[in-house]
């Protein structure tokens, strides 16, 4: 089994590390959006990888079903965006030098420092829904309730941004 | 290793099967990683043949429930009572030009059917078809069903866009409105019956019906399921994404050949898994008198594709608005209410 | 482990590059997503590995989870207005954010 | 109940919000709420003073801040000073309300006088059980405001003498200046010990522990806050203005407590003034001087209510002067007690008048007593409790300030103090005869004058039988009041021929007063005052006032004012503006260099930031030995 787990681990990483550079290099817009939805797949089966299996599927379904949604519905209602002409990025060498710098003194660290901790990669049990509700309905409500508070207040913000104003023409959905 | 073995016990016999090919490959010297790899594989295939041959089953299935709705009687050239029909139709649409437009995405265009299609079939994987017969009993087997399910409408979504054609955009805005809005109340309902198991995993929520139905628990739930799944599914009386008389066909409408075939697989592979979620979460899954377990999912799987097909050809389509307000405003509430009713009568 | 903890570094530096280079503001929404997910990856393993037993972690994502999903919500909402009212989404033409 | 002694304070701040919030538009329920409240406080008062009078006493308190070894507290600070305060403060709001019901009766601010008034009561009960110095200087600035707020009541009417609003500011500004020098008293203790508590200052103050010099220094600004608040000589300028106000105002705020808040704050600090003997000398004889002053004044004022309002200040420096004279808390306690019953019944009187009469100027008035028998009566029995005619209340409090004097040595104000009294009961009954006996002027024949209605005269009554009473506890047979005040001290010990020959001598001062204003006043009413005609001269030195205000006016504002308001605006434009003017040059020019980094472009703020967090990533994993603790 630990081929298997090594396989899909490194089939995974290929696919989620290529995922995410395309979304970062690539001029298309929309393209984006689907190596997007398959990027987060990939992060979801890094999450099934690590035994956190609801959270896998809660990344799916929030990310890939309703955020990557959310993008392409964004993308679509922008009129007039940007075609794949014009180039899409700037200050690169500087960006690729911190982020360079940031990988290797991360990578660093974690070789070095890390090397040994915690336990060996391997398989334990998966955590059952039910520990999970324990601790956040009971250590964690308060976050539980604010992170609720949130959304709500994200989901009224960005109706009221979004909101067509009184006499403002239809550029909205439908 | 009989057949009667298969039939009624399949769990021990897929068990057998599973010990025998690991030691034959033991003796063999192959690793057993390897033979598991294998296996995954075998099963994958056969899944999937079942998955072609059953949606093939089911579009010849509709046309002759539709013609017989209709008082005429659908196909009848190919083979007897024209069942055959379906591989016409696959051989048919093997063969077409797969026609790409001009200013398409060719890379979503192409993408999209496929990885609908296989977002559909990924629900099956955690279906339970008989004791012992399911390819991964997730424990959060319930949330992989809407996961997979929420990606393929993702794809019906990008398909549409990315067929730059005014119809299919619409049609795309629209799946992904409804499939929004149908999925809340889906789950909403789906996670009563969650409760009564007390688990996610289908396979034990089918085992916890053991007895007694949950439809007879949890009659409101069901009815709601049933309406919810309709949406998700994109069913009549619910198929606004495709509605031939606004929509020409809606997402598909520049699709053809194989990609085509793919949309419309998918469409009846979503409708299948639909059906045998229902039979899971509501009808008790494989439990039955009698007949071998794998039967009896499949009877009462069909007789809820037959109603659905029933439906189709009933009922009027209902309008965008009234489907969006009836989602919010009608369903949602009253699965919140089962919900919470469900909820309290355990807790006493 | 360590090959998760790099994994997510990687991502999160990714997602950082997307940041600081796209000139599109979608893009650069993208790319925070990434590093969300990065940083998600590396809680979920120092979860796994630390402290198995505990949900902590994983909670921890959650709220990740909940909150990146209202951010972008909300940071999507801002963007249409943005276009709206500015004519563009490109990051570089809009200065405004200075005294 | 001591431990809800909080609820006293509390109480009517909970009436302010409710008026404020709630009933503002329905004027009969903010009065009930007003009343009700301050009805609970009063028999939670009552309740606190039985229990200390059973011995119990108690300081609650809560830590508000704490600034490293400083510590800032609110409390309640219950003891008999503070007992009697609740109960006299108490019991007067609240017929001083009952009161108002009527006098205010259909005046459009009737919510909001209500809310000011309740909101005073809470000022002033938190003042009055504050345990440390920053609390009641918070309620001290508070019951000023109430002051401002209620003088200035009636904002949009053109005022007697001068605008409502104007008179309010006047008071405000006046009391300023000795709040100035109150602050900086406080600061100046705090300086020298690092706390604030009244029973921690005090214990270190008997012990010997401060300063001598230091306490006498602090003793006297803390003082300077007294003399603005009580209206002692030079700040006594604001209170006859403050008459601007409504009646029922003037009798709660500026006759009973507020204005006696100095003379509590003097009590209350009397370990202080104790420790540095001297500052007690300037309360001696600025209080004498007062109360000569304002009396003096009071002869010839021809409005009756500023008449009572010198009269007011007079008494506030009686009490000063009692204190001033035997270090002790005693017979100024019991005057401000006594002073506060018949002095608002005089007040509540007088408005009963001018509420009927609809003035307040004596020349127009006369021959009510036919008309308003039980404001007439009440007012006499006012009258007779300030001129100090026993048994009325007003005589043993008086009498024991005098007999304070003399036996401290102090014959000078033990004399001064007689003659105050006989120009008291001069001038009280100058305006009793003027305004109840006699005729009517001529041209007011043709109003017709009734009187007032039951909320008004039931209080009245009340307060009637308490300016009779209250005096009772404390005769120099048997001192109640001295005893539950101040238990370990040793109380007049018994009756002395002197005492008995001083109470005879004042008794027969006071009726003099009263024959005299008789003589003069009782058989006809004059439209010119006797003196005018006689001595124009000492007239115009006492209705202008001693000209003291003439000479702030002339002199200190133009001249000293103004001139330091020069020398502040120099100091300010030149030094702090020169100095704030360079840290922005210097702020600035920082900002200009960094202000390329901003260029509004998110970004590149991004990039900063991100860069910044990288190399702070790089240092840490290179440069410092960061283990990771797992």
């Amino acid at each position: 089994m630990d081929v298997l787990y090594n396989l899909s681990f490194w089939l995974l990483a290929i696919i989620t590390v290529g995922s995410a550079l395309m979304v970062v290099t690539l001029k298309n817009l929309s393209r984006a959006v689907i190596f997007l939805v398959i990027f987060f797949l990939g992060v979801g089966g890094f999450y099934f990888l690590m035994q956190a299996k609801f959270l896998a599927l809660i990344q799916v379904v929030i990310y890939a079903g309703a955020v990557a949604v959310i993008f392409a519905f964004v993308i679509m209602l922008t009129p007039g965006l940007p075609g794949t002409k014009i180039r899409q990025s700037l200050n690169q060498g500087v960006a690729l030098i911190i982020t360079g710098l940031f990988l290797g003194s991360m990578s660093l660290l974690i070789y070095k420092q890390l090397a040994g901790a915690g336990k060996a990669a391997g398989i334990e049990k998966s955590l059952s829904l039910k520990d999970l509700g324990q601790v956040l309905f009971t250590d964690y409500l308060l976050p539980f309730e604010l992170v609720s508070f949130v959304l709500l207040v994200a989901l009224v913000g960005a109706v009221l941004l979004t909101a067509r104003e009184r006499g403002e023409g239809n550029g909205g959905l439908e | 290793m009989s057949l009667w073995q298969l039939l009624y016990e399949p769990d021990r016999w897929a068990d057998e099967i599973n010990k025998l090919i690991t030691n034959w490959g033991l003796q063999l010297g192959i690793p057993v990683f390897i033979t598991q790899l294998f296996l995954m594989i075998v099963v994958a295939v056969i899944l999937l043949s079942f998955i072609l041959l059953n949606v093939a089953f089911l579009t010849w299935l509709e046309r002759k429930v539709a013609g017989h709705i209709q008082v005429r009687h659908g196909p009848m050239r190919t083979g007897p009572h024209g069942i055959l029909q379906p591989v016409a139709d696959g051989i048919k649409l093997l063969f077409k030009e797969s026609i790409t437009l001009p200013f398409v995405d060719n890379f979503i265009y192409t993408l999209s059917p496929a990885m609908m299609f296989t977002a559909a079939m990924l629900t099956y994987i955690v279906l339970p078809f008989a004791p012992g017969w399911v390819v991964a009993p997730l424990d959060y087997g319930l949330i992989f069903v809407f996961a997979a399910g929420g990606v393929s409408s993702f794809f019906v979504f990008t398909a549409g866009w990315s067929s730059n054609n005014k119809y299919s955009l619409l049609a795309g805005m629209r799946t992904i409105a409804q499939v929004i809005s149908y999925e809340i109340p889906m789950i909403l309902a789906a996670l009563g019956v969650a409760l009564f198991a007390g688990s996610l995993n289908l396979v034990e929520i089918v085992e916890a019906q053991k007895g007694l139905w949950n439809i007879v628990v949890q009659p409101l739930g069901f009815l709601l399921f049933l309406t919810a799944a309709l949406g998700e599914t994109h069913r009549a009386p619910f198929d606004l994404l495709e509605a031939e008389q606004e929509l020409v066909a809606g997402y598909m409408t520049e699709y053809s050949g194989m990609r085509f075939a793919l949309f419309y697989l998918g469409e009846y592979t979503h409708m299948f898994a639909a059906a045998a979620l229902m039979t899971t979460l509501y009808l008790g899954g494989w439990q039955g008198p009698y007949l071998p377990p794998v039967v009896w999912f499949l009877l009462k799987a069909y007789a809820l594709v037959l109603l659905i097909m029933w439906f189709r050809w009933t009922y009027p389509r209902i309008r965008i608005d009234h489907l969006m307000n009836f989602s919010w405003k009608f369903i949602l509430p009253l699965a919140l209410i089962n919900l919470g009713v469900t909820a309290l009568v355990l807790v006493w | 482990m360590n090959n998760f903890l790099v994994l997510g570094a990687l991502i999160f530096a990714i997602g950082a590059y997307g940041v600081l280079t796209r000139r599109n503001v979608v893009f650069i929404f993208m790319g925070l997503e990434i590093m969300f997910s990065g940083v998600g990856i590396t809680l979920a393993a120092f979860a796994q590995h630390i402290q198995p037993a505990s949900a902590l972690g994983q909670i921890f994502i959650l709220f990740i989870l909940t909150v990146a999903a209202a951010e972008t919500a909300l940071g999507l909402a801002i963007f249409l207005r943005l276009a709206k009212t500015h004519g563009t989404v490109q990051a570089d033409k809009i200065n405004e954010l200075k005294g | 109940m001591v431990p809800y002694a909080w609820l006293i304070t509390a109480m009517p701040f909970i009436a302010f919000l409710i008026i404020i919030g709630v009933t503002y538009r329905r004027p009969l329920a903010s009065a009930l709420v007003a009343i009700t409240c301050t009805a609970v406080s009063l028999m939670v008062s009552l309740s606190v003073l039985v229990a200390v009078i059973g011995g119990q006493t108690a300081e609650l308190s809560l830590k508000w801040a704490e600034i490293s070894s400083f510590k800032l507290e609110l409390g309640v600070l219950v003891d008999p000073m503070s007992a009697v305060m609740f109960v006299v403060v108490s019991t007067i709001t609240l017929l001083v309300q009952i009161y108002s019901i009527g006098y205010m009766h259909g005046d459009p601010g009737f919510s909001r006088f209500f809310s000011f008034l309740s909101l005073f009561a809470f000022s002033m009960l938190g003042l009055v059980s504050a345990n440390n110095f920053l609390q009641i200087f918070m309620f001290w600035e508070l019951v000023g405001l109430c002051s401002y707020l209620l003088i200035g009541f009636w904002y949009d009417q053109p005022g007697v003498a001068l605008p409502p609003p104007a008179a309010g500011m006047r008071a405000f500004i006046v009391t300023r200046i000795g709040d100035v020098g109150f602050l900086i008293g406080i600061l100046l203790l705090a300086s020298a010990i690092p706390t604030l508590n009244f029973n921690e200052i005090f214990a270190a103050a008997e012990a010997g522990k401060l300063n001598t010099t230091l306490l006498t220094i602090a003793a006297v600004l803390i003082f300077t806050g007294a003399v603005g608040k009580s209206a002692q000589f030079p700040l006594h300028v604001w209170l006859p203005d403050a008459m601007e106000g409504p009646t029922p105002v003037s009798a709660l705020i500026h006759a009973a407590t507020m204005v006696a808040a100095g003379v509590y704050l003097v009590a209350r600090t009397m370990a202080i003034f104790a420790a540095g003997p001297d500052s007690l000398l300037v309360v001696a004889y600025i209080g004498g001087f007062t109360a000569f002053l304002a009396a003096s004044i009071g002869l010839v004022m021809t409005d009756f209510k500023r008449v009572i309002a010198y009269s007011t200040i007079s008494q506030l420096g009686y009490m000063m002067m009692a204190l001033g004279v035997s270090g002790a808390v005693t017979a100024g306690m019991f005057h401000l007690t006594t002073h506060a019953f018949f002095k608002a019944l005089l007040f509540l009187a007088i408005g009963s008048v001018i509420h009927a009469a609809h003035s307040q100027e004596m020349r127009d008035l006369g021959g009510l007593g036919k008309d308003m028998k039980i404001t007439s009566l009440t007012f006499l029995v006012g009258s007779l409790a300030l001129a100090g005619i026993p048994p009325f209340s007003g005589f043993w409090s008086k009498d024991e300030i005098v007999h304070a004097a003399f036996a401290s040595g102090k014959v000078g104000l033990g004399f001064l103090g007689l003659i105050v009294a006989f120009m008291t009961s001069f001038y009280i009954f100058r305006v009793y005869f003027a305004t109840f006996w006699g005729e009517r002027p001529a041209h007011q024949h043709g109003h017709h004058v009734h009187e007032s209605p039951p909320t008004m005269t039931v209080p009245l009554i009340i307060l009637a039988v308490l300016a009779v009473v209250v005096g009772w506890v404390g005769t120099p047979w048997a001192n109640y009041f001295a005893a539950f005040l101040s238990p370990g001290e040793h109380h007049g010990g018994g009756v002395e021929g002197f005492t008995v020959m001083l109470m005879l001598v004042s008794t027969l001062i006071a009726l003099a007063g009263i024959l005299l204003a008789w003589a003069i006043y009782g058989r006809r009413h004059y439209d010119i005052e006797p003196l005018a005609e006689k001595s124009p001269g000492l007239y115009a030195f006492l209705s202008k006032k001693w000209f003291i205000e003439n000479f702030y006016y002339g002199v200190i504002v133009p001249y000293g004012a103004v001139g330091l308001a020069r020398l502040c605006a120099w100091f300010d434009r030149a030094i702090i503006d020169g100095l704030v003017n360079g840290i922005a040059g210097v702020v600035g020019g920082i900002g200009v260099s960094l202000r390329r980094f901003q260029t509004g472009y998110l970004q590149f703020y991004a990039l900063i930031f991100f860069a910044v967090v990288v190399i702070a990533a790089v240092y840490l994993t290179l440069f410092t030995g960061l283990s990771a603790g797992i």
